[in-house]
């Protein structure tokens, strides 16, 4: 197992960081565009799993299991986090029948 | 370290103590839990420890604020009382929430490395995320939950990602040793711990809600029931705030003079729009969280001035300022619930009404404003003068202004209790209620009369 | 120890006050009032008459930060607790007519607002200084805030505002002398007196504590709060604000500004000087124009307190010693004024003059009281205005001969604002409102005799207080012209 | 990887792919025919001898059907479900071991399309994924039925999912790998002297109960076919489905049954071994073939298996159903976990 | 562990398995397309309605359903990663030993109180 990392590095570090960062960057934009919560919430595990494969490359690169560890983690977390999101999705869809987040604007900013 | 375990399982406990009949037994039950968390946590004092190869540990900054948090809890639940009376509330949930919240605020101070420190985060973020829309049929409670939830795992992906670039400039997430490569700089791999740093710190920013990510701060402390949004404002502030300088200081301390020109700048920023922010609510519940995205402009003040002072400083101000936030928070609680509004005028003539809530509010107000013979003087006072040892001049004539644009805003609300003409009858408070608004009382004054007792604890 | 009794037990009073209920709490305020009078006499009687500064008390407060509870009165300490002891029992007596909504509330806060002068004045640490400063603010902005007239709300909010503000700037300075200090940094007085700063640093230093001082004062052009919350604040609250808090300012200046910066003071003194003449007749002409007696006493006082001010910055011994003989009896006078208003206000329900006249021809006690004060606050010979204003006058004199003369323009504007007043109120014939004057109760006679033997004492016998202050004042020039 | 061992590759991929069509295809006859058998009837025996081209008539009749989308459907996603389903299905099957190596010329072929290390997750991971063909199908038709089907076939499937990872995690305990091959190859060593004989299901009894159980109610198979009662839901997400639509379905659920009975084969039931194995004496490449036909024997019980129960039992109540996955068979598997991980560690101390 | 696997898995590894989905897609896309092709299409409004009991169908299906489906998926969510970090603990058992038995027993521990506390809760209560 410990020659994964010799096949992984055939691909240059920079491509997964580029990689990465894109998806991250996709994700970003969509938060700020997209109207709808659960789309959001998509692109925030977007985001998330953007980080997961950063983290998994650095880890594979450095032959430093600690990297994989953390995405590990991530992912619990971010399952809560999905748990509670989506709770809370339906919560908001029961009271006003949509997650449309422009709806949400009892409160001003 | 003791308490993360202790308060863990009480959280869990206290799940199944929800299912006896009578609601009434858990908040005494929960009480009795923080106060053996707090002698848990003291017992650790002065008898530094590290535990899990070295990811957490115990020394008296992470065993002051862990006090400090704990007890912030223990004065903030008495105000919960209205929920037991409410049979159908799941009151069992949301103390352990509470105590869950709690500890993730206690990781966040005794981490050592960064994946405790986004545990304790999250921990503690997706617990106040449930908790800001605990008000399930009300839609504002709702909105405030949905949007502290987007934005707030929003910026979980953007502190992870930073923790990643870190983790690919260093090769570790222990913070001793970013701290060496952070010193050392290589030239191939400082773009990426410096883009890491940025972007970690616009991630805790947003967690402490400074400016300019604090604009989720108000709409969610509006929307959120009255006692979380107290605790959201003490507790997950102070850990906040804890967790930050801890990060500042053990891993980039080496590097001040990279981020302190961008702290800096999020600390006047946040101290201006905090503090005219405020000018301009006319909800008593706004005003507040105005309020407290100025005080975290206040706590970042120390991190600015980063030095021996700095800790104890924050410490004392986290204090302060929690104590009398409780005690503000509580009473607004009261005459919200009572007069149906959270709005200045329904705070008129409480000083007729309610003679002990006014005086209570009064004293919070003015240690929020930082007027002698409160706790929130000596903070204000330790923080310039750290700011002051290292020659931030501007950033305190900065600060000093907007304290005195602050005393218009607290006044506000005494004006409103003493100087109008009553909104309304006499509200009843119950004992316990009382009691923990006396102490909180008795704790302020005696931080602003005896500040000795606890300026010099780390 | 005395001192920390005299700091505390007005602070204690005010607690077993607050458990009072009903008007039975103005006695138990006079009773706590008059021990703490009895306090003050007794440190006077032990006040060995040198520059020392005696009755020490030194305990740790913020130990770490070397930051001392250090009280202790030297003469000129001494005689502004003195005053404070004097005046507070009188004004708490002189409020016994009225019956206040929450009396326990009202006379807890005046004690407590006690503690806070005397502590600023005994204060010998600036933290401590800072600290009661901050503490004898409070209570009176209550109390002008909850008892107070019509506009009391938008007025006191200012005034409250316009001191907060200044003293921040005040605490900025403290700050950072604390930190200029060596070694182990200290906050204390002697330890600040020793700073060596330069010429630029104490321009900006003095500029910080001087307005805090001067807002406090008030010194024109900082003034703009003064008149309003006078007129607005309740009577009690009136006298306490310009019998005592006032002068918290100028000893401020004498104590914690002249010494510490005293390359700022000689670089800046002009201006402040020039400000507080423009100050004193300033304050006489607006005075000629008032037709409410109390906004007129304001402004009175405004000039007044110019001079005072003037007199500090020459920095010659006239000067200040003509200040503290003027702290003393404008406190006495301006606390009769106010009560004679007040009285004047509660018996016919107004404070226009043009509503006023005839008063004397039913009240002769009430008359000779008002007379004699009157006579003392424009510095007739033979009542204690004289004294003080001579002296300040001499001092100005000779720091420059033209703006003595122009202060001098004190007398005769004042003499004529003053007897304007006397005569329409006081003289000529009575009307509807003022037919059914009566005279003076025992309360009152009680609270205006002491104030007219003052008047006397100090006019006639002024070395009783000259010579306590005298050896400290010279301890501090030699200070300031290190 | 040279082109040639990638076309062999592909070879044995196509081959394993028309194996499970066509034995799917022929599930559906032997369905008919085991039902027959069971209620005593002669079932399909018209097209061919024994109906034995039964099947083709089906497929070509459902081929010549109308494609029919109903009117407030949501179009793309309603092809796409039934689309969905069968491309999972047909995934999965790739990983199985069907036997162990043909020794050619020299070189040893193994007789498994795609070796991962990470086998049973991959089968895993497609399966689950197959849930989701179910429920765009359902909740595209628009209609009340549909959607009721596909939501209790999606709550349903993860609510089984999670006792049936418990059961495989009991079963890697024991392992040690994920490797499909692996498994399958460690089933051959020898047991109590006999070669071919270290099956799993020695070790796993409950596992297996655990896993035959989740395996009936991941193919929505009788007792658990809740998504698609006639009685209650008309045909559940199929509802609307005719034509291909309605052909994917059918068939995605009899290439289900292939590949969990393969798999099923291949964890517990020792895969292509079978006992004595080694020690006929037999050629390496017999042994081989032989192995394989033994796992298709097994593989053919196992979809006996599940006709046989089909036509035996009757239909779970759906609080059952749910009480049954989440309050029975959950603990269960944990409390297999543990009894296994402490065994094995027993073991372990005092008997090594 | 005696291992017959590969001891290095190359990317090009899987590319059977992109093979095996080509195959798949192909056959799904190619029966879909053909009966498309070769079916009868003969539309007509009533035909097209939404087929409930045979009765005209009323209102829309996208009505929300009962909250149990979703109580359910959300636990499915939480207690399926907690058992994706058994999967790394049980292939590696063998050498984690008695304490990783412990600490693993900790953690199912942990999983069976908040099972036990969903089921006290009543979430997976049928009605």
């Amino acid at each position: 197992m410990n020659d994964i990392p010799e096949v992984i590095r055939t691909i240059p570090l920079n491509y997964y960081l580029f990689f990465s960062t894109a998806l991250f960057c996709i994700g970003i934009i969509g938060v700020l565009t997209r109207r709808n919560a659960i789309i959001i919430f998509m692109c925030i595990e977007l985001m998330l799993n953007s980080v997961n494969l950063l983290l998994t490359a650095f880890s594979s690169y450095r032959s430093d299991p600690n990297g994989q560890i953390f995405v590990f983690f991530i992912m619990a977390v971010a399952a809560a986090e999905v748990a509670v999101g989506l709770a809370i999705i339906v919560m908001i869809y029961r009271n006003v029948r949509s997650t449309d987040i422009n709806i949400l604007n009892k409160l001003k900013w | 370290m003791t308490s993360i375990i202790l308060l863990s399982i009480f959280g869990i406990l206290n799940l199944f103590v929800g299912f006896m009949k009578s609601k009434r037994v858990l908040m005494p039950v929960v009480l009795l839990f923080l106060a053996v968390a707090l002698g848990a946590t003291l017992l650790d004092w002065n008898q530094p420890k590290s535990y899990f190869s070295n990811m957490l540990s115990t020394d008296n900054f992470s065993v002051g604020f862990t006090a400090v948090m704990v007890l912030s809890t223990l004065f903030i639940l008495p105000f919960s009382r209205r929920y037991v009376i409410n049979e159908n509330a799941n009151l069992a949930e949301y103390y352990s929430l509470l105590l869950f919240a709690l500890v993730g605020g206690i990781m966040m101070v005794t981490y050592e490395n960064l994946l405790v420190l986004f545990l304790g985060i999250e921990i503690m973020s997706i617990s106040m995320y449930i908790m800001a829309g605990s008000d399930k049929r009300n839609i504002l409670s709702n909105e405030a939950s949905m949007k502290y939830f987007l934005m707030g795992s929003f910026f979980t992906g953007i502190i992870l990602f930073g923790v990643a670039l870190l983790y690919g400039a260093t090769g570790a997430f222990y913070l001793t040793d970013i701290a060496d490569a952070a010193i050392r700089m290589e030239p191939g791999t400082a773009p990426l711990l410096l883009m890491g740093l940025l972007l970690v710190l616009v991630g805790i920013t947003f967690k402490i809600g400074a400016a300019p990510f604090h604009f989720w701060t108000p709409d969610v402390y509006e929307g959120t029931p009255t006692v979380f949004t107290s605790y959201m404002s003490t507790v997950v502030k102070t850990a906040g705030i804890a967790a930050f300088y801890k990060l500042m200081s053990a891993a980039f301390g080496g590097v001040y003079d990279q981020w302190f020109p961008t702290v800096v700048a999020i600390t006047v920023l946040t101290l201006i729009i905090g503090n005219i922010g405020a000018v301009t609510q006319t909800s008593m519940k706004r005003m507040l969280a105005y309020s407290s995205i100025s005080h975290a402009g206040y706590l970042m003040i120390a991190l600015t001035s980063f030095n021996d002072r700095s800790e104890n400083a924050i410490l004392f101000y986290s204090l302060a300022y929690g104590v009398a936030t409780i005690a503000a928070f509580g009473v607004l609680k009261y005459v919200a619930d009572e007069r149906g509004s959270d709005e200045y005028t329904s705070f008129n003539g409480l000083g007729k009404t309610n003679p002990l809530l006014a005086f209570a509010m009064t004293v919070a107000m003015l240690s929020l404003a930082g007027i002698p013979l409160t706790g929130g003087f000596f903070g204000k006072l330790f923080l310039f003068s750290a700011a002051l040892e290292k020659d931030l001049l501007w950033l305190i004539v900065v600060a000093v202004l907007m304290s005195a644009v602050g005393i218009y805003y607290y006044f506000r609300v005494i004006i409103a209790m003493y100087m109008k003409e009553p909104a309304g009858d006499r509200i009843s408070v119950d004992p316990l209620a009382t009691f923990t608004l006396i102490s909180l009382v008795v704790l302020t004054v005696l931080m602003g009369v005896m500040p000795g007792l606890f300026s010099n604890l780390l | 120890m005395l001192t920390a009794l005299l700091i505390l037990w007005p602070a204690l009073a005010a607690l077993l006050v607050l458990l009072v209920k009903g008007q039975g709490a103005k006695k138990v305020a006079f009773g706590a009032a008059l021990v703490e009078l009895v306090l003050g006499v007794w440190a006077w009687i032990n006040f060995a008459p040198n520059a020392s500064t005696q009755f020490l008390l030194n305990e740790p407060w913020i130990a770490d930060a070397g930051i001392m509870f250090k009280v202790g009165m030297d003469g000129i300490s001494l005689l502004m607790v003195l005053l404070t002891v004097f005046l507070v029992p009188l004004i708490i007596l002189s409020t016994f007519k009225h019956n206040y909504e929450k009396p326990s509330s009202f006379y807890a806060l005046i004690l407590f607002m006690q503690t806070g002068l005397v502590g600023v004045f005994t204060a010998l640490d600036a933290f401590v200084f800072y600290f009661f400063w901050e503490v004898a603010l409070i209570p009176i902005y209550f109390i002008a805030g909850m008892w107070g007239g019509e506009n009391r709300v938008r007025v006191t909010f200012k005034f409250f505002i316009y001191t907060v503000f200044g003293s921040l700037f005040m605490l900025a300075a403290f700050v950072y002398l604390y930190f200029q200090t060596p070694g182990a940094h200290s906050s204390e007085e002697v330890a600040f007196y020793q700073l060596i700063l330069d010429a630029g640093t104490q321009s900006w230093l003095f500029w910080f504590l001087f307005i805090a001082f001067a807002i406090k004062m008030p010194v024109f052009p900082f003034h703009t709060w003064q008149p309003d919350t006078y007129s607005e604040a309740p009577a009690a609250g009136t006298m306490l604000l310009s019998g005592i808090m006032l002068k918290m300012g100028i000893y401020g200046v004498l104590r914690w500004l002249l010494p510490v910066v005293p390359l700022g003071v000689s670089q800046w003194s002009t201006v402040v000087m020039v400000l507080a003449i423009i100050g004193i007749i300033y304050g006489a002409i607006i005075a000629i124009r008032q037709q409410d007696m109390k906004r007129l006493v304001a402004f009175s006082s405004v000039s007044h307190v110019g001079l005072i001010a003037a007199g500090l910055f020459t920095l010659n011994e006239h000067g200040l010693q003509g200040a503290m003989v003027q702290m003393l009896s404008h406190g006495v006078n301006v606390v009769g004024m106010f009560f004679i208003i007040d009285i004047i206000q509660s018996r016919i329900g107004t404070r226009e003059i043009a509503a006023m006249g005839g008063i004397t021809q039913n009240t002769p006690f009430l008359s000779v009281c008002f007379l004699v004060l009157l006579l003392g606050t424009v510095a007739l010979p033979l009542t204690n205005g004289f004294v003080g204003e001579f002296l300040l006058l001499m001092g100005v004199y000779q720091y420059n001969n033209w703006m003595g003369a122009i202060a001098g323009l004190t007398i005769i504007l004042g003499a004529v604002y003053m007897l304007r007043m006397f005569q329409r109120v006081m003289f000529g014939e009575q009307n509807d409102i003022t037919r059914g004057f009566t005279d003076l109760t025992f309360t009152e006679k009680a609270v205006l005799v002491p104030l007219v033997v003052m008047v006397f004492w100090i006019g006639l016998h002024p070395n009783t207080f000259l010579s306590l202050s005298e050896p400290s004042v010279l301890k501090l020039l030699d200070v300031i012209k290190r | 990887m040279e082109l040639s061992l990638l076309l062999i590759k592909a070879l044995i991929i196509l081959a394993v792919f028309g194996v499970t069509l066509l034995i799917a295809t022929y599930s559906t006859y032997a369905e008919r025919k085991v039902a027959a058998f069971i209620q005593d009837r002669v079932g399909p025996n018209r097209a061919g001898p024994f109906g034995l081209a039964q099947p083709l008539a089906d497929a070509v009749k459902l081929f010549f059907k109308e494609e029919f989308v109903p009117a407030n459907a949501n179009k793309f996603l309603f092809i796409a479900g039934p689309s969905l389903a069968m491309l999972t299905a047909c995934m999965s099957s790739a990983v199985i071991p069907f036997g162990g190596t043909l020794i050619i010329g020299g070189e040893a072929i193994h007789l498994q399309a795609i070796e991962v290390n990470i086998g049973i997750l991959y089968v895993f991971g497609i399966v689950a994924l197959g849930v989701y063909g179910i429920m765009i199908g359902g909740w595209a038709s628009n209609n009340k039925f549909s959607l009721l089907g596909a939501i209790r076939a999606a709550s349903q499937n993860i609510s089984y999912e999670l006792a049936m990872g418990m059961s495989i995690i009991a079963l890697l305990l024991v392992t040690g790998t994920l490797s499909m091959r692996d498994i399958a190859a460690q089933q051959g060593e020898e047991l109590f002297g006999i070669s071919g004989m270290n099956w799993n299901i020695f070790y796993q009894p409950l596992g297996f109960l655990i896993f035959i159980v989740c395996a009936f109610a991941e193919t929505n198979r009788v007792p658990f076919d809740l998504p698609e009662c006639e009685t209650e839901l008309i045909g559940g997400y199929h509802t609307e489905y005719s034509s291909m639509g309605m052909g994917l379905y059918l068939f995605a659920e009899y290439v289900n049954i292939f590949v969990a009975s393969a798999v099923m084969s291949t964890l517990y039931f020792g895969g292509y071994n079978f006992p004595f194995m080694d020690q006929l004496g037999l050629p390496h490449n017999v042994v081989t073939i032989l192995g394989t036909v033994v796992l298709f024997g097994k593989i053919f019980f196992f979809i006996f298996f599940f006709m046989w129960v089909r036509w035996t039992l009757p239909r779970f109540r759906y609080d059952q159903l749910m009480n049954l996955g989440w309050k029975i068979l959950i603990p269960l598997s944990i409390a297999n976990v543990i009894l296994t991980g402490g065994a094995i560690l027993l073991k372990q101390e005092f008997f090594q | 562990m005696e291992t017959t696997a590969p001891a290095q898995y190359l990317p090009a590894d899987y590319l059977p398995i992109v093979i095996q989905f080509a195959a798949a897609l192909g056959f799904v896309v190619f029966s879909m397309v053909v009966t498309h092709l070769i079916g009868p299409k003969r539309k007509s409004q009533v035909k097209n309605a939404s087929w409930e009991c045979g009765i005209e169908s009323k209102g829309d299906a996208r009505t929300p359903i009962s909250i149990k489906y979703f109580l359910i998926a959300i636990l499915f969510v939480l207690f399926d990663v907690e058992v994706i970090f058994l999967y790394p603990w049980a292939v590696n058992f063998r050498a984690l030993g008695i304490d990783g038995f412990i600490w693993m027993l900790l953690f199912m521990g942990l999983l069976l109180t908040g099972f036990y506390y969903v089921i006290r809760k009543g979430v997976l209560k049928w009605e």
